[in-house]
């Protein structure tokens, strides 16, 4: 039972943690059709300026999550208005854009990656954060592990009542399906696609500020994770935000199910079981 | 003889059944004319027919030789050609090069490039394109899209054209001239299966038409026939 | 009502309107009868703000709208159902009426907006939850043109909103644009079923190339030699 | 047009210039200024090469007979991005195109392995650094350029770690180590020095590069109550492991984690839950009055959590070698310098230094046993103790480890 | 036109030149010895790189991201039969093995579409590389191989004829009904299905020749680096250089990749060695600099600027 517990809630957890990854990243290739490379720096960024709150002026982390949020969304925000708009506008074809915006993205990477080396150097970074071990049934679990899950599962809950229910979020999805067409109805299309953009970044900043509880962090962290946002994401199925937490949490339970019987089997696995899913459904577990 | 049959057709996509059950056939030399209100199966059945969507019940025969379970390119290369409902051009190339593409792909190798280049050209005169050749497929108007492809379906060489609402969009001239575009193609020796919704059209060109409703076949006749039965007049054409 | 001047609209290099001009009145049904790639199309985008003129002046309710953003020019009150409906398909069909009502005005008094347009189409109705994509062919243009209302426009463009309708629809979507009419809706109609469209609209304009021919009342048009050659097939 | 473009890399090919009058001595190197090794510039070597050539140049720079005069030293960094094609390609451009006097090592052990050949294709001598390991050991015969400075498993850690586990009486042990030259390595030998030593290996796990949970293996360690538990993985493992310990109530006799324990830094995260957890090195301020000056003018320089109390003074050492055997040579020529280091015994700040030559003289070296100042450190009241048995010892070790602080 | 220009455009005239640049090329080594043979092999490399990519990615619209997984195969290949065979063997057999490898995956792989099949092919190298690393942990209890020495002079030789084979087959391929085939499927898959072309056939098989080059290339390489692990024999940036660089050279032509090549190596060795610390910013902003003003990439540009040359020499006479 308390094995049982282990692998299950540390499934939910890894889980929760790629789910968080991905949701942004869907959201920004999903509606707003930039395969986001510098995904990661955006995760990294709201790591570092979450450590950084916290080591100079001992701002809690959870609390600094209001801080990193917004700012991180204006960045994304602007950025899209400025850089990506210009860039759609003058693409011959969505294909193109879609070319244009991963180079694009690509740079942006180099350039955030490049300015958080300059700021705050090349070296691990780390603190220690609700450090202490949290009893459920007899298992044991890390407690900012834990905070982590519920505020990942928390902000994703969110954000799907949000695409669900507001009107803002229904003009979101509408424009996912057909951007010209939404414009029609009166969506004001330029500014919710970098509202897509920009809340990718927001939800990337706030992953960065929870996985900064956990795990220690680099400045040159950032592709690894827009790897596994990817992965996730086209897991899921591309542009599905449910799917992004669906791919999410079935690739955190395999992990922790194969990490339990090996550990050095556990990325082997991951990236199996990604192959052979892609392979089922090739369209990802909820794409069309 | 009967160039194309079909016995026990079904396809289903999850649990709605598209196409249950259809026994159909075309005869050489015939236009056979295809309709039956929206969503009815009919593009569903084209698909079965060239390949593009796969079934496990029931049988299709082109010139007597089963061809369900082949791929698309080998039952085009039998002779088999088609149209889409919704174009499916080459966008970017020129309206030649995508007739070109036809005449070099579908029809068997070792043929001279010169002489597929040269059919090519004829045929996208003989559909009414010949001014443009050069322009990109894409910036065509949706009924010149639909040209280029007949073209093309034609540069294959085919024995059966399957033609897929060719006529939507038409105002009545250009109706008039489209049904001409049909009786030529007949005239070439090639057997015509067209859907369409333009009666008119319809009841002028074909010798014979089946009606679908809901996946299944409900009625068959020649267009005399299938104006008059009730059935179809209450599901389909209205009044 | 709307106002048309001397517009030229290019595609690239290629110029689709040339120097047009036209008149839509209050509460009546305007035709546009052309032949494929006369940039009949063309023309109510150039409108709605998909695609901006070269040069020319395009006025709604007195005022210029040309080179407005579309989101802005629906909230002015006109609304585009386009060529083939283009509906949301993976958003139910409840979902995608409200996207209809997007702009501000028209979103506070959506749930009454949604009960005429459910009175209109009962059918939409009955299939609210459905997924768009499931829909039939009929339902599909019904649920574009609903969708179209739901913005309470003062001038509704439709665009062949009976294009691969079976026969018995196309029916329908005829006496849907007559009922329109009732609720004092003005209408820029595109149809192909030319003499369907002449018999049911007020005025119609003809255009050939890019260039207006002959625009008048539908009853002397359905006279002119030229249409009854040309666009009837007599 | 295709033409031109193969045409532009041919005009590319310059020609050699005219060797002007010596003015400085360049050395060279290929460094991960970006991507995942770049830590080590930051955390490792980077600091301490940095800060010697300036101290160098300070006084001047080094004498070399042949010119009669003092020579500046000139760095010039190339950064490889982490990547192998690039520090390849980087090093010999160093070698060739620039044709920089010395060269400086690239980081981690892969690269180490890599730029030996290279260095001693073109008679350069190449001082290794970060890094080091076991499966060079049996090249070293052919690599006569290669100086090794740092300890590694078999090089007197692992047979010292034995030691003060079984004087401690400890019986069972549990292993983590990353599936990296490192970890594998250090596994290896760890099981067969412990279990020379009486200890039962009770759990030996493996995990991959990027592992985002380690509760599994943590869990089983406790249940399986091993006694010491040793893991051989880089810092971003590391901490993952302590934290989870710490998290799971794990409190073994012995806490082992390596490289990342030995960084200053480390006990500024950790807080009092460092306390008693051991790592390699080890040196601290009261190895040798030498070692204390080094740290007063590293902490003048650098911030001090910048310090890596296992590898800093052997990079230090074997930079202050280097360069009093390029002095004695009196020439720039490397044959000749390389002679002089595998012959010679020169004062840093390890006391008198020399290397353990292979092939009787005619191969690559390791720095002498004799030179190190520790093989394994502890966190003791906040200094990274040498608890090695014997002289190097700067206080005994604390077996078991205290337990975990409670959170306050 | 202009007299210059029709002589530049004149086909004997551009062969005989691409003779020349050859021969000068090959017979580099003989009488140089310098960095610039490591630089240019180099360059070779990325060029190989890129077009293999372009032979497949760049019509069909397939974006492999498996180049490096090829490239790892080549580089074990080496690495594991390096010094049992001559270096020339070593190569064929690296070239085909990855050769066979793609065939497999294509087989397997190709009916996915668009980022889906990118991303799987991107996993591909991942499961590989972990796949081969567990291997080495656990079978042979070890990590990482050294790689045979191979004068840099034979590695230039053999690189430049991996270049020379990768342009010609590029070159043939474009020119030929296949190129057709394989830009109808990029243009709409299901329609060149339906127009008698064997889709399936025609994307693996084109798959499998543009793996030989990649994975001829990572053998010959692998005897540079010296020592190689799973983790730098299967490193993902081998699979996102072909892309960047081909769309930086833009697509539209054989020219654009080799072009994009050639400056995108050239400018990140320069940067990196100019301005270490800040490079990666330089290179950024050009990055997005030259996607905002280069729609159609280098070769584009060239083009927009040849054309404005040719009005004004026009002008002018
Ligand atoms: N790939 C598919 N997946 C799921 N359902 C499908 C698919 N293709 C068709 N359908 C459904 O099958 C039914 C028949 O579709 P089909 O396209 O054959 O109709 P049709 O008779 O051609 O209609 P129309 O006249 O409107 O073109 C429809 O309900 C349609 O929604
Ligand atoms: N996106 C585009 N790019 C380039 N040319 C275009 C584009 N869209 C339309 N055109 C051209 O503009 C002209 C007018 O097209 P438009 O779609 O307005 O015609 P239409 O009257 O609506 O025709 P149809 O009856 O086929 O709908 C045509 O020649 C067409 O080829
Ligand atoms: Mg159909
Ligand atoms: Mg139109």
């Amino acid at each position: 039972m308390v094995e049982f517990l282990n692998i299950f809630i540390g499934g939910l957890i890894l889980g929760g943690i790629y789910a968080l990854i991905a949701v942004g990243l869907s959201l920004q290739y999903g509606v707003a059709r930039v395969l986001n490379i510098s995904h990661g720096e955006f995760i990294m960024v709201g790591a570092f300026l979450t450590w950084a709150m916290y080591t100079f002026w001992g701002l809690n982390p959870l609390a600094s999550l209001a801080i990193v949020g917004p700012a991180i969304f204006v960045v994304g925000f602007v950025l899209h208005r400025t850089l990506f708009t210009r860039l759609r506008t003058s693409s011959a074809s969505p294909a193109a854009y879609e070319g244009g915006s991963l180079i694009a993205t690509f740079g942006l990477m180099f350039i955030i990656q490049n300015l958080a080396i300059i700021t705050w150097g090349t070296d691990i970074e780390a603190y220690s954060f609700l450090n202490t071990g949290v009893s459920i049934f007899g298992a044991r679990f890390a407690a900012n592990r834990l905070t982590m899950l519920l505020f990942a599962a928390g902000i994703c809950v969110v954000f799907y009542l949000f695409l669900a229910r507001t009107r803002l979020g229904k003009a979101i999805r509408a424009a996912a399906q057909d951007p010209e067409t939404a414009g029609m109805m009166g969506v004001n299309i330029k500014r919710v696609l970098a509202l897509c953009f920009g809340l990718g970044a927001l939800m990337a900043g706030l992953a960065g500020s929870l996985l900064s509880m956990c795990y220690p962090i680099r400045t040159t962290m950032g592709l690894e994770y827009t790897i596994i946002a990817i992965i996730v994401v086209v897991l899921g199925g591309m542009g599905s935000i449910v799917g992004s937490f669906i791919g999410g949490l079935i690739l955190g339970m395999v992990g922790s199910i194969v990490l339990y019987i090996d550990p050095s089997l556990s990325l082997v696995a991951y990236y199996f079981i990604f192959i052979l899913l892609l392979l089922v459904r090739p369209t990802g577990i909820l794409g069309k | 003889m009967r160039i194309l049959e079909g016995e026990g057709v079904s396809k289903h996509f999850g649990g709605l059944a598209a196409l249950s059950n259809v026994d159909f056939h075309v005869d050489a030399g015939e236009i056979v004319g295809l309709i039956g209100p929206n969503g009815a199966g009919k593009t569903t059945l084209f698909n079965l027919v060239s390949a593009a969507l796969t079934t496990k019940q029931g049988v299709i025969k082109f010139k007597g030789r089963k061809i369900t379970g082949l791929k698309p390119h080998q039952i085009c290369r039998m002779g088999l050609a088609r149209t889409f409902q919704s174009v499916k051009i080459f966008g970017n190339m020129p309206a030649l090069t995508n007739v070109y593409i036809g005449s070099l792909f579908g029809i068997p190798a070792g043929t001279p490039s010169a002489y597929a280049a040269k059919g090519a050209e004829e045929l996208l005169e003989f559909v009414g394109l010949s001014a443009s050749k050069v322009t990109p497929a894409k910036d065509l108007t949706l009924v010149n899209q639909k040209r280029v492809e007949v073209a093309r379906a034609l540069a294959t060489k085919p024995e059966l054209l399957l033609l897929d609402e060719l006529m939507a969009g038409l105002n009545p001239t250009e109706v008039a001239q489209a049904m001409e575009l049909v009786t030529k193609i007949r005239d070439r020796g090639i057997t015509v299966f067209v859907i369409e919704h333009v009666m008119k059209a319809i009841m002028g060109v074909c010798d014979r038409i089946i009606v679908l409703h809901h996946g299944e076949k409900i009625a068959e006749g020649t267009p005399q026939e299938i104006a008059n039965n009730r059935a179809v007049v209450e599901v389909y054409l209205g009044e | 009502m709307l106002e048309v001047n001397n517009i030229n609209t290019f595609y690239g290099k290629a110029q689709a309107l040339f120097d047009l001009s036209l008149r839509v009145e209050e509460s009546e049904i305007f035709a546009l009868i052309g032949s494929n790639g006369a940039g009949k199309t063309t023309l109510l985008n150039t409108i709605s703000g998909l695609v901006t003129p070269a040069s020319g002046n395009i006025e709604f309710l007195g005022k210029r709208i040309n080179g407005l953003a579309p989101h802005i020019i629906v909230e002015m009150g006109i609304s585009h159902v386009p060529e083939g409906g283009r509906i949301f398909n993976e958003m139910t069909v409840r979902e995608n009426l409200e996207m209809g009502a997007y702009s501000s005005h028209a979103w506070k008094i959506r749930w009454g907006t949604l009960q005429q347009v459910y009175e209109i189409f009962p059918v939409l109705k009955e299939r609210e939850k459905q997924l768009a994509r499931t829909l039939s062919g009929g339902e599909h243009q019904m649920l574009a043109m609903g969708r179209g209302l739901m913005s309470r426009p003062k001038l509704c463009i439709l665009d062949e909103p009976s294009y691969g309708l079976a026969p018995k629809y196309v029916e329908e979507v005829f006496r849907i644009i007559n009922s329109l009419r009732e609720q004092g809706i003005t209408i820029l109609l595109i149809e192909q079923n030319v003499r369907h469209t002449l018999e049911t609209a007020d005025r119609a304009c003809v255009l050939e190339n890019g260039h207006i021919v002959l625009d008048d009342i539908c009853d002397n048009l359905l006279q002119s030699d030229h249409v009854r050659k040309a666009y009837l097939g007599l | 047009t295709m033409v031109l473009a193969l045409a532009a890399p041919l005009f590319a090919a310059g020609c050699d210039e005219a060797e002007p009058e010596k003015e400085v001595i360049v050395f060279g190197a290929a460094r991960p200024l970006t991507g995942p090794f770049a830590v080590y510039e930051e955390m490792a070597f980077g600091p301490i090469y940095k800060m010697w050539v300036d101290e160098v140049n300070a006084r001047g720079g080094l004498y070399i007979e042949e010119y009669g005069k003092r020579l500046p030293i000139e760095l010039k960094i190339y950064d490889d991005g982490s990547d192998m094609g690039t520090m390849t390609s980087m090093l010999e451009r160093l070698i060739l195109e620039d044709e920089v006097d010395f060269i400086l090592p690239p980081a981690s052990t892969a690269f180490l392995f890599a730029a030996a050949p290279i260095a001693n294709k073109h008679g350069y001598i190449l001082m290794g650094a970060e890094g080091g390991g076991t499966t060079l050991t049996p090249l070293l015969p052919s690599l006569p350029y290669y100086f090794g400075v740092l300890n590694y498993s078999d090089h007197y850690q692992m047979p010292v770690l034995a030691d003060i586990l079984s004087d401690a009486g400890i019986e069972t042990a549990a292993i983590m180590y990353l599936e990296d030259l490192h970890g594998v390595e250090y596994s290896g030998v760890a099981g067969i020095e412990l279990t020379n030593a009486g200890i039962d290996i009770v759990m030996t796990k493996s995990v991959p590069l990027g592992v985002m949970d380690v509760s599994s293996i943590i869990n089983q360690a406790k249940t399986l109550g091993a006694e010491a538990f040793l893991s051989f993985c880089y810092p971003d493992e590391n901490f993952l492991a302590i934290g989870t310990a710490i998290a799971l109530d794990y409190n073994p006799d012995v806490f082992l984690t390596g490289p990342g324990a030995n960084f200053a830094f480390f006990a500024g995260v950790f807080g009092p839950a460092a306390e008693g957890i051991m790592g390699y090195g080890a040196w601290n301020t009261k190895s040798s009055a030498a070692s204390e000056d080094f740290y007063e003018k590293f902490i003048a320089l650098y911030d001090p959590g910048l310090l890596d109390w296992w590898g800093h003074n052997l990079y230090y050492a074997g930079l202050q070698f280097f360069e009093q055997a390029i002095e004695e040579a009196g020439t720039l020529d490397q044959a000749v310098i390389r002679e002089v280091m595998a012959t010679s015994t020169f004062d840093t700040i390890l006391g008198p230094t020399w290397f353990d030559m292979t092939a009787d003289g005619e191969g690559g070296g390791l720095l002498a046993e004799e030179c190190y100042t520790g093989q394994v450190g502890q966190w003791q009241n906040g200094v990274f103790e040498v608890v090695d048995p014997g002289a190097n010892r700067t206080a005994p070790p604390v077996i078991p480890k205290p337990a975990w602080p409670a959170e306050e | 036109m202009n007299s210059v220009a029709s002589i530049v455009l004149n086909r004997s005239f551009q062969l005989g030149l691409l003779a020349v640049i050859l021969i000068a090329l090959a017979t580099l080594p003989l009488h140089y010895q310098g960095y610039n043979i490591v630089r240019l092999l180099n360059i070779f490399m990325f060029v190989v790189l890129t077009v293999s990519w372009v032979i497949f990615s760049g019509s069909t619209g397939y974006m492999s991201l498996a180049s490096a997984a090829f490239f790892g195969v080549g580089i074990y290949t080496s690495a594991l039969l390096g010094d049992k065979l001559p270096i020339a063997v070593v190569v064929g057999i690296g070239a085909l093995v990855s050769s066979c490898v793609a065939f497999l995956v294509g087989a397997l792989t190709l009916r996915l579409r668009g980022i889906y099949f990118a991303i799987f092919t991107f996993g591909l190298v991942e499961l590989i590389k972990h796949l081969t690393l567990w291997w080495e942990i656990n079978m042979e209890d070890r990590r990482g191989r050294l790689v045979v020495y191979v004068e840099n002079d034979i590695i230039f030789w053999v690189m430049l004829s991996i270049l020379v084979a990768t342009l010609l087959t590029a070159y043939f391929i474009r020119r030929s009904k296949w190129g057709l085939a394989l830009q109808s499927i990029g243009e709409n898959e299901e329609a060149a299905a339906h127009m008698g072309i064997n889709v399936t056939l025609v994307k693996v098989i084109t798959f499998a020749v543009s793996a030989l080059f990649v994975g001829a290339s990572g053998a010959i390489i692998a005897t540079r680096w010296t020592y190689i692990d799973p983790g730098i024999a299967f490193n993902p940036l081998y699979s996102f250089m072909p892309v960047l660089m081909a769309i930086f050279g833009g697509m539209g032509r054989l020219l654009g990749p080799v072009i994009g090549a050639i400056a995108f190596t050239y400018l990140k060795e320069e940067l990196g060695t100019e301005f270490p610390e800040l490079y990666m910013l330089i290179f950024g902003i050009i990055l997005i600099v030259a996607i905002l003003y280069m729609p159609n990439g280098l070769v584009g540009l060239i083009q927009r600027l040849w054309i404005r040359g040719f009005r004004r020499q026009d002008a002018d006479t």
